[in-house]
């Protein structure tokens, strides 16, 4: 055999091409501009050690810790009856109608916690709606009991996000021979299909706990009337009320035992995790005719749809009357009603704000997608990568006043002003929610790739083709939640705007510190209705996920 | 153009009572007819293969038999107790049967021991007891050494193994099996069908075996139902189907064959008969003898009912062919030969005895006559 | 912002930190603007935690953006004071200022009242005094702010600890009288009928009224309280600029732009304020010392509320 | 104990420049060696067939041929050009290869046209030339009518002809083939096969067709590789490796086999031998003739090398054998038989012509020896 050539190969290791060492490189720089708040927080802290560590041990400042924890316990709790029970529910309901009720179980997770809380005082508070119609009121909303039930209203559909998807996988044939080798229906309930939805969740529980954890907007609401701190409103209590200089770090140092604390929660539940429950069935959608389980599930459906009207769909028309209504505290009747509010509040300085907040929002969506995706290409090759994805989540159950406090130190020199702060601090804060693209990578077989790759594609042809298609509906999905909580987010920009960069945070806080019931109503409703549009469109992406699942199978 | 023989008579069965009886049984999913009109019994001990195209309805009806799906019209029999009829349907864990599925249907959070035991904890056992018989089961299966492994740590074939001891520990009145080795490489297929076998023959149980596998279904059953589109197309011992089979369309899911058009000039005795193909008369086994001597017929012939003669001049006079193709598989070699009336399939033990382009004599041995009922394909 | 220069040439931007909604920030700056054509007055507003908590971070990050703060409430100076963010510039018109409108670093421009205000549609007769609230006739009818979260609230709670003793607020709390975060809430809660009775500030009832919401207001007999709002330069910004700014800000013009505002001025008569009011004096500087004691005696009469 | 044959030595091939050279390959996989010092070559229009048990390398080869995987050691040519070699690899897309993949590998997103198409895009044609091409590719292998059709909406056996359209599209100077036919049913494995070996004989281009399967190995293949553990354990045709396998593994990778101890008394002419098992002697064909005359060996054989006689007194004196299992299979029969030297396998086409229990007589036709170099069980 005569050799033609010797050596005119490019040196190249296949999967490390330059495309990927620059992605690389781009990750970690941006995973330092996004951990340096993080670290700022850190050393506040530790250079504040001896007055921290005082100050923690006292029992005012662990009296908030505590509830915060007996709160978030609960409403994980609650929340995840909620979402299971809904789940089951949707699941049993035929393909044709699960649309319309998967939006219903949606709909709280698309309503800003801050928002949903005034809503329900609107709608059960003494004068609120409830009180008008029936002259009957729920004094028990303030206080834990209502920041719990809140809290768990808000979550629910996280666990019922990801159990939905459990369930939709579930392979029937294990059930079938549970029931053929002699268990009844909720003896097959318990030994199979439960054990298959456990790992999903403690998946959820990790998520559910650090957003319960760290929610602000709720316990304001509901819990300071009633003397009723956690950490996120005591974190808050300490930045804005107390001059002391110790005040400070004692507001870091809270907000670093909350990250830490769902720091181990979430690897206290990745122990669990692992283990054979983790094996999902594999996915396998064959509807059956079944006549089995009919009434209960008519009940069901009338529990979730009951469950809707009191949770969302009531609290949600008790705010469009406060928006509607001339002057707080008139009743809701049509000699009272005017658009002026909502006319008022599209005017100029609200209508910039809107604007400013739609577009940082939608960049943050773009920008955290795209390290999404990046970070998935990392995290699928490298054990590094996948701990920067976990890393990246921490500041998620952090409080947003914090996120704001460490981004100001961190960039406020340079920044100070800008839009790039408060992009920054979206980053930060929102990064995690990208976390479910790098597990979706992971189940993505490679020979789509390949076979890209084999039939003459360049590396990124060969993505596109490969992977795109099947990465595009948890991107977009992922995207639609950074763009939601980007928007509704509150402490951050409003620590971080300044005349010029107004986002709807400050038209919000404005209108709810100046008593403005009316505008913040108003706002609350235009917000619930972008982000309800927001809901369309995600699923309307899982549709076609769904679509695309069912091209790949 | 097909050709169908007369339905071929069911073969004799101990008048035992069935231990399980389908009668007249219709299903519709979905608005869609799926089954129609299933009669047939099942008796203590035998195993009746299905064997049918993807979407013929093999599971369905399984799934019928088992409980999870009501019938339209028609009922099924447990041990002679009505247990499935219109609007009314016993639930599937009373029904006290056995089920191996394709994908093995594990419980993957359970160890191999507690897959087995499950049943029997469902049949009131002690946790104690139904380990214990769950062991003996295993052991019977050579599985005592994964016993506390989890299904996710075993190969497929353990894992289906697995399966059967599952189904088996239950002692169930009836087994169902929905191709239990199609997932399984074909190494394992053949040593884990006739697995099945043996463990359902020693417990003496009925079976139901669903397979896509023709040479399985004649391995290991005694009976076998050709299910075409939800109808029953053909149900006879495995011999009955692979050389008598009721249409073209059976033949061909049997394996190879040829048709060839002549005239069935006497029956002889001893199964013998004189044919004429392509003016040439040979004396022949004949495996049917509905058709009318004297008359034109088609016959089916496989590729093993033939034979080649080499040599020049050839030592017997037959049907002057081509060797077009040649395939060896091991233990054995296919050959397609080109004759003047079209290609006849052939097979024989052992190497090639000749070469592609070679011409060769070929003579009939053993036929199948269909008589010239044409009838228009579906 | 301006750079901490006095020898410079006359800056001509200037950034304020004010606790004022984001409207009146603009139309103050605009009225500066006219004052002093050529200036350019960036107002940041938001409530007076979020304006702490930013210049605590901005503090901490070694570069404070604002030059002059406009805060809603006294009670944050002496520790913004501690921590030298605050410079001792005393206004041209200071002296003119009630004692307890200014301390060392810092001077009240304009001021909040604690005023009481009724539902119109209440059935029970109108109080007119601060010791009328604890008499039996308005059992669950009493709402007020939470001194914890209220700057002005605390002033109440310390003026009239000191004057009527805690057994004031301990008959309160045997009235069932209610504590919500803040005194908007008092003022929207009124409003809607969910208590008939609220201690809360002159300037939210304006606004109330304003929209026409059903309610009016009382200014006790035994004195009003006032709380003023305490502007300062950041220390290090001293400059011409700054200066012409709090000057301004005291001199008649300042006070009528401060007025049309909708806030009571520290100068001058106003209508803001009915004639005849009796307003009680307060000190803020022991209120701030004894803020803790304050707020810990409070909290053991009304932290078990509801 | 096991019994293993000199390495037979390699079939001649044609001295044609290879297409495809391997040579002393060595690739590691996560500090895992995962293959041994490959090497082979492969000749145009020559397919080549891997046989291997799970994790024995298959696919890890054929990705380091496509260029995914560098090589720890060795080198590979394609065409005369060096392509891999430890730290130089040559980008995939530079290769113009074909691979059909087993999991089918298509583009979900992408109609079955385009997925053809796509390869000869990248070639660089114009969108309208590279469809009509794809177009008249789909019309060769029957799917003009789903051309418009998306995976999803294709079975199994359509899906992976569609892999095939696309592999052949691209014209490659080689294909890789992985498993191409793992996911299709039984009835699907086989026609598949066939088609793939035509159209690689039509087009002329070289292959490599990895499998588990030894019958379709065996049908498709000019030359098999046994892979085992990362090493090639023999490579030659088919038949070589039917009759002669080089290790008791293989023996049993290919089909059943019996193992006999015996004596090879003389080498006949035309192949035969004089043997000599349990005292009694035969003609036998002999296999091999690689052991020596006068020595004691082990032979293999078959189950269709030997013969059984029915009939009392038997025409013929063999081996006493006792029937003890009797499978019907349709084309062919496969028995048990029990005799005094352990059980043999025994296989003839067509009906059983015996019973359960029957005592027949068997004797050998063709045996393959091995010497008895004994190698412990590893
Ligand atoms: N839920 C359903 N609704 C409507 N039609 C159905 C449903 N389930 C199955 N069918 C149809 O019923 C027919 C029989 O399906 P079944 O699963 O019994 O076939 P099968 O013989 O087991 O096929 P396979 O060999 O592919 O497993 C098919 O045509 C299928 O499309
Ligand atoms: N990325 C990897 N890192 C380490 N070991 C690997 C890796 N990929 C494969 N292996 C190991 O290399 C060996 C060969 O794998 P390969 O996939 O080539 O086997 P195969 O012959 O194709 O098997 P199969 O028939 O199951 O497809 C296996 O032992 C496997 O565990
Ligand atoms: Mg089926
Ligand atoms: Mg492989």
């Amino acid at each position: 055999m005569n050799v033609k050539t010797t050596i005119p190969l490019q040196v190249s290791r296949p999967g490390n091409s330059v495309a990927y060492r620059l992605i690389l490189f781009a990750m970690v720089i941006l995973a330092g501009v996004v951990l340096l708040p993080l670290l700022i927080l850190i050393i506040t802290v530790v250079e504040n050690g001896s007055s921290v560590i005082r100050v923690l041990g006292q029992p005012d400042t662990l009296q908030p810790l505590a509830n915060t924890v007996e709160v978030t316990v609960a409403s994980t709790l609650l929340a995840h009856i909620i979402g299971v029970a809904s789940a089951l529910i949707v699941n049993s309901i035929p393909a044709r109608w699960q649309r319309w009720w998967h939006l219903a179980a949606l709909l709280p997770l698309f309503i800003p916690p801050f928002v949903g809380a005034f809503s329900w005082l609107q709608a059960y508070a003494r004068g609120g709606l409830s009180d008008y119609v029936l002259h009957q009121t729920f004094p028990w909303l303030y206080g834990p009991l209502g920041v719990i039930v809140l809290l768990a209203v808000h979550s629910a559909p996280l666990t019922y996000i990801i159990l939905s998807a459990t369930l939709a996988r579930l392979d029937p044939r294990p059930i079938e021979a549970a029931r053929i080798h002699g268990a009844r229906r909720w003896e097959a309930f318990v030994s199979v299909v439960w054990p298959a939805l456990r790992p999903a969740l403690i998946a959820a529980t990790g998520l559910v706990f650090a957003l319960n954890a760290g929610d602000f907007g709720i316990p304001l609401v509901l819990g300071i009337p009633a003397h009723f701190l956690t950490a996120t409103t005591q974190i808050y209590q300490e930045l804005s009320f107390t001059s002391t200089p110790d005040s400070f770090s004692i507001a870091m140092a809270l907000s670093l035992v909350l990250a830490l604390g769902s720091l181990l929660v979430l690897l206290a539940l990745q122990r669990f995790e692992s283990g054979h429950s983790l094996i999902t069935y594999a996915a396998l959608p064959q509807a059956r005719q079944r006549k089995e389980g009919q009434v209960l599930r008519g009940i069901g459906q009338v529990a979730l749809l009951v469950y809707t009207l009191v949770v969302t769909i009531i609290p949600f028309i008790a705010l469009v009357l406060t928006s509607l209504t001339t002057s707080y505290g008139l009743a809701p009747l049509p000699q009272n009603l005017t658009l002026a509010h909502i006319v008022d509040t599209l005017q100029e300085s609200t209508a910039t704000a809107i604007v400013h907040s739609l577009l940082l929002a939608a960049l943050a969506a773009l920008v955290i997608v795209a390290v999404g995706l990046s970070g998935a290409e990392w995290s699928h090759k490298s054990r590094w990568g996948r701990i920067l994805t976990r890393l990246a989540w921490l500041p998620y159950a952090i409080p947003g006043s914090v996120i704001g406090v460490a981004t100001t130190i961190a960039y406020g020199k340079w920044l100070y002003g800008t839009f790039a702060i408060i992009f920054l601090a979206y980053l930060a804060k929102f990064w995690g929610l990208a976390e479910p693209i790098a597990a979706t990578r992971t189940q993505i077989e490679a020979s789509r790739v390949r076979a890209g790759r084999l039939f003459g594609a360049r590396p990124f042809q060969a993505y596109l083709v490969g992977i795109w298609p099947q990465l595009g509906g948890t991107a977009l999905a992922c995207g639609v939640l950074v763009f939601i909580n980007s928007i509704y987010e509150l402490t951050m920009s409003s620590l971080l705007y300044a005349p010029g960069t107004e986002t709807l945070a400050i038209a919000v806080l404005n209108a709810e510190e100046g008593g403005d019931a009316a505008t913040t109503a108003t706002i609350g409703v235009l917000l619930t209705l972008l982000m309800v549009v927001s809901l369309l469109v995600l699923t309307a992406g899982r549709q076609s996920r769904k679509l695309e699942e069912k091209k790949s199978i | 153009m097909k050709y169908v023989a007369k339905q071929h008579a069911r073969a004799e069965i101990t008048q035992a009572e069935a231990i399980l009886a389908v009668k007249d049984l219709s299903v519709t999913l979905d608005q869609q007819p799926v089954l129609h009109e299933i009669t047939f019994e099942l008796y203590p001990g035998e195993l009746l293969a299905i064997l049918g195209a993807s979407g013929s309805g093999k599971t369905t009806l399984l799934n019928t038999i088992a409980g999870f799906l009501a019938p339209e019209k028609g009922s099924i029999y447990l041990a002679g107790e009505l247990v499935s009829q219109p609007g009314a349907v016993q639930a599937p864990e009373k029904r006290h049967l056995g089920m191996v599925f394709q994908s093995y249907a594990l419980w993957p959070h359970m160890s191999v021991l507690e897959n087995v035991a499950f049943p029997l904890r469902r049949q009131g056992m002690s946790k104690a007891i139904s380990q214990k018989q769950a062991s003996t089961m295993l052991a019977r299966l050579d599985l005592e050494a994964y016993a506390t492994r989890y299904p996710s740590e075993l190969s497929g074939g353990q894992q289906q193994r697995v399966g059967l001891a599952r189904a088996l520990a239950a002692q169930p009145r009836l087994f169902l099996f929905d191709e239990p080795t199609a997932n399984l490489d074909s190494a394992l297929k053949a040593s884990f069908a006739q697995e099945i076998r043996r463990q359902q023959q020693e417990s003496q149980v009925a079976a139901l075996y669903v397979t896509h596998d023709v040479r399985e279904a004649f391995a290991v059953a005694d009976r076998v139902m050709i299910l075409q589109s939800g109808h029953i197309e053909q149900l006879g011992r495995p011999m009955d189907i692979y050389e008598c089979p009721a249409t073209q369309e059976i033949a061909g899911l049997c394996g190879l064959y040829t048709l060839l058009p002549g005239r069935l000039e006497a029956n002889l005795d001893a199964g013998n008969a004189e044919v004429t193909i392509e003016e040439q008369r040979y004396t022949v086994k004949l495996l049917n003898k509905s058709c009318q001597p004297g008359s034109d017929v088609v016959f089916m012939l496989r590729p093993e009912w033939g034979e080649i003669i080499t040599g020049n001049p050839p030592a017997r006079a037959g049907i002057a062919a081509t060797i077009a193709r040649i395939e060896y598989q091991g233990s054995q070699t296919e050959y397609d030969l080109e004759t003047t009336i079209g290609k006849i399939y052939y097979r024989a033990l052992g190497r090639p005895l000749a070469q592609v382009g070679q011409e060769v004599q070929w003579y009939p041995r053993c036929l199948y006559a269909y008589a010239p009922t044409i009838q228009e394909p579906a | 912002s301006t750079p901490a220069s006095t020898n410079a040439s006359t800056p001509t931007s200037l950034t304020v930190y004010a606790a004022l909604t984001e409207a009146n920030g603009k139309l103050l700056a605009k009225a500066f603007e006219s004052y002093a054509p050529g200036s350019k007055v960036t107002v940041v507003t938001g409530g007076t935690g979020a304006l702490l908590t930013r210049i605590k971070a901005e503090k901490a990050a070694g570069s404070l953006h604002a030059d002059v703060l406009l805060l809603a409430d006294p009670t944050a100076m002496p520790g913004l004071d501690e921590q030298q963010i605050l410079a001792s510039y005393k206004p041209t018109n200071a002296s003119q200022l009630p004692a307890s409108f200014q301390d060392a670093h810092w001077s009240g421009a304009f001021s909040f009242n604690n005023v009481i205000i009724y539902h119109k549609g209440m059935s029970l007769p109108v109080p007119s005094s601060w010791q009328d609230l604890t008499s039996g006739k308005y059992q669950n009818q009493v709402e007020l702010g939470d001194p914890a979260y209220s700057g002005t609230t605390l002033g109440m709670v310390g003026y009239l600890s000191q004057t009527y003793n805690w057994s004031y607020f301990s008959n309160l709390k045997k009235n069932n009288a209610i504590t919500v975060q803040s005194t908007n809430t008092v003022g929207t809660d009124v409003a809607a009928g969910r208590v008939n009775i609220g201690i809360t500030l002159d300037s939210v009832v304006r606004a109330l009224l304003a929209k026409g919401s059903p309610i009016e207001v009382v200014w006790p007999s035994d004195g009003a309280i006032p709380v003023p709002a305490p502007v300062s330069i950041v220390a290090g910004h001293e400059n011409a600029l700054s200066h012409k700014f709090v000057d301004w800000l005291f001199s008649s013009g300042g006070q009528a732009a401060v007025e049309q505002l909708g806030y009571a001025p520290a100068l001058g008569s106003s209508s803001m304020i009915p004639a005849h009011t009796k307003l009680a004096s307060v000190d803020w500087s022991q209120i701030v010392q004894k803020r803790t004691s304050l707020l810990e005696q409070f909290h053991a009469i009304f932290a078990k509320a509801q």
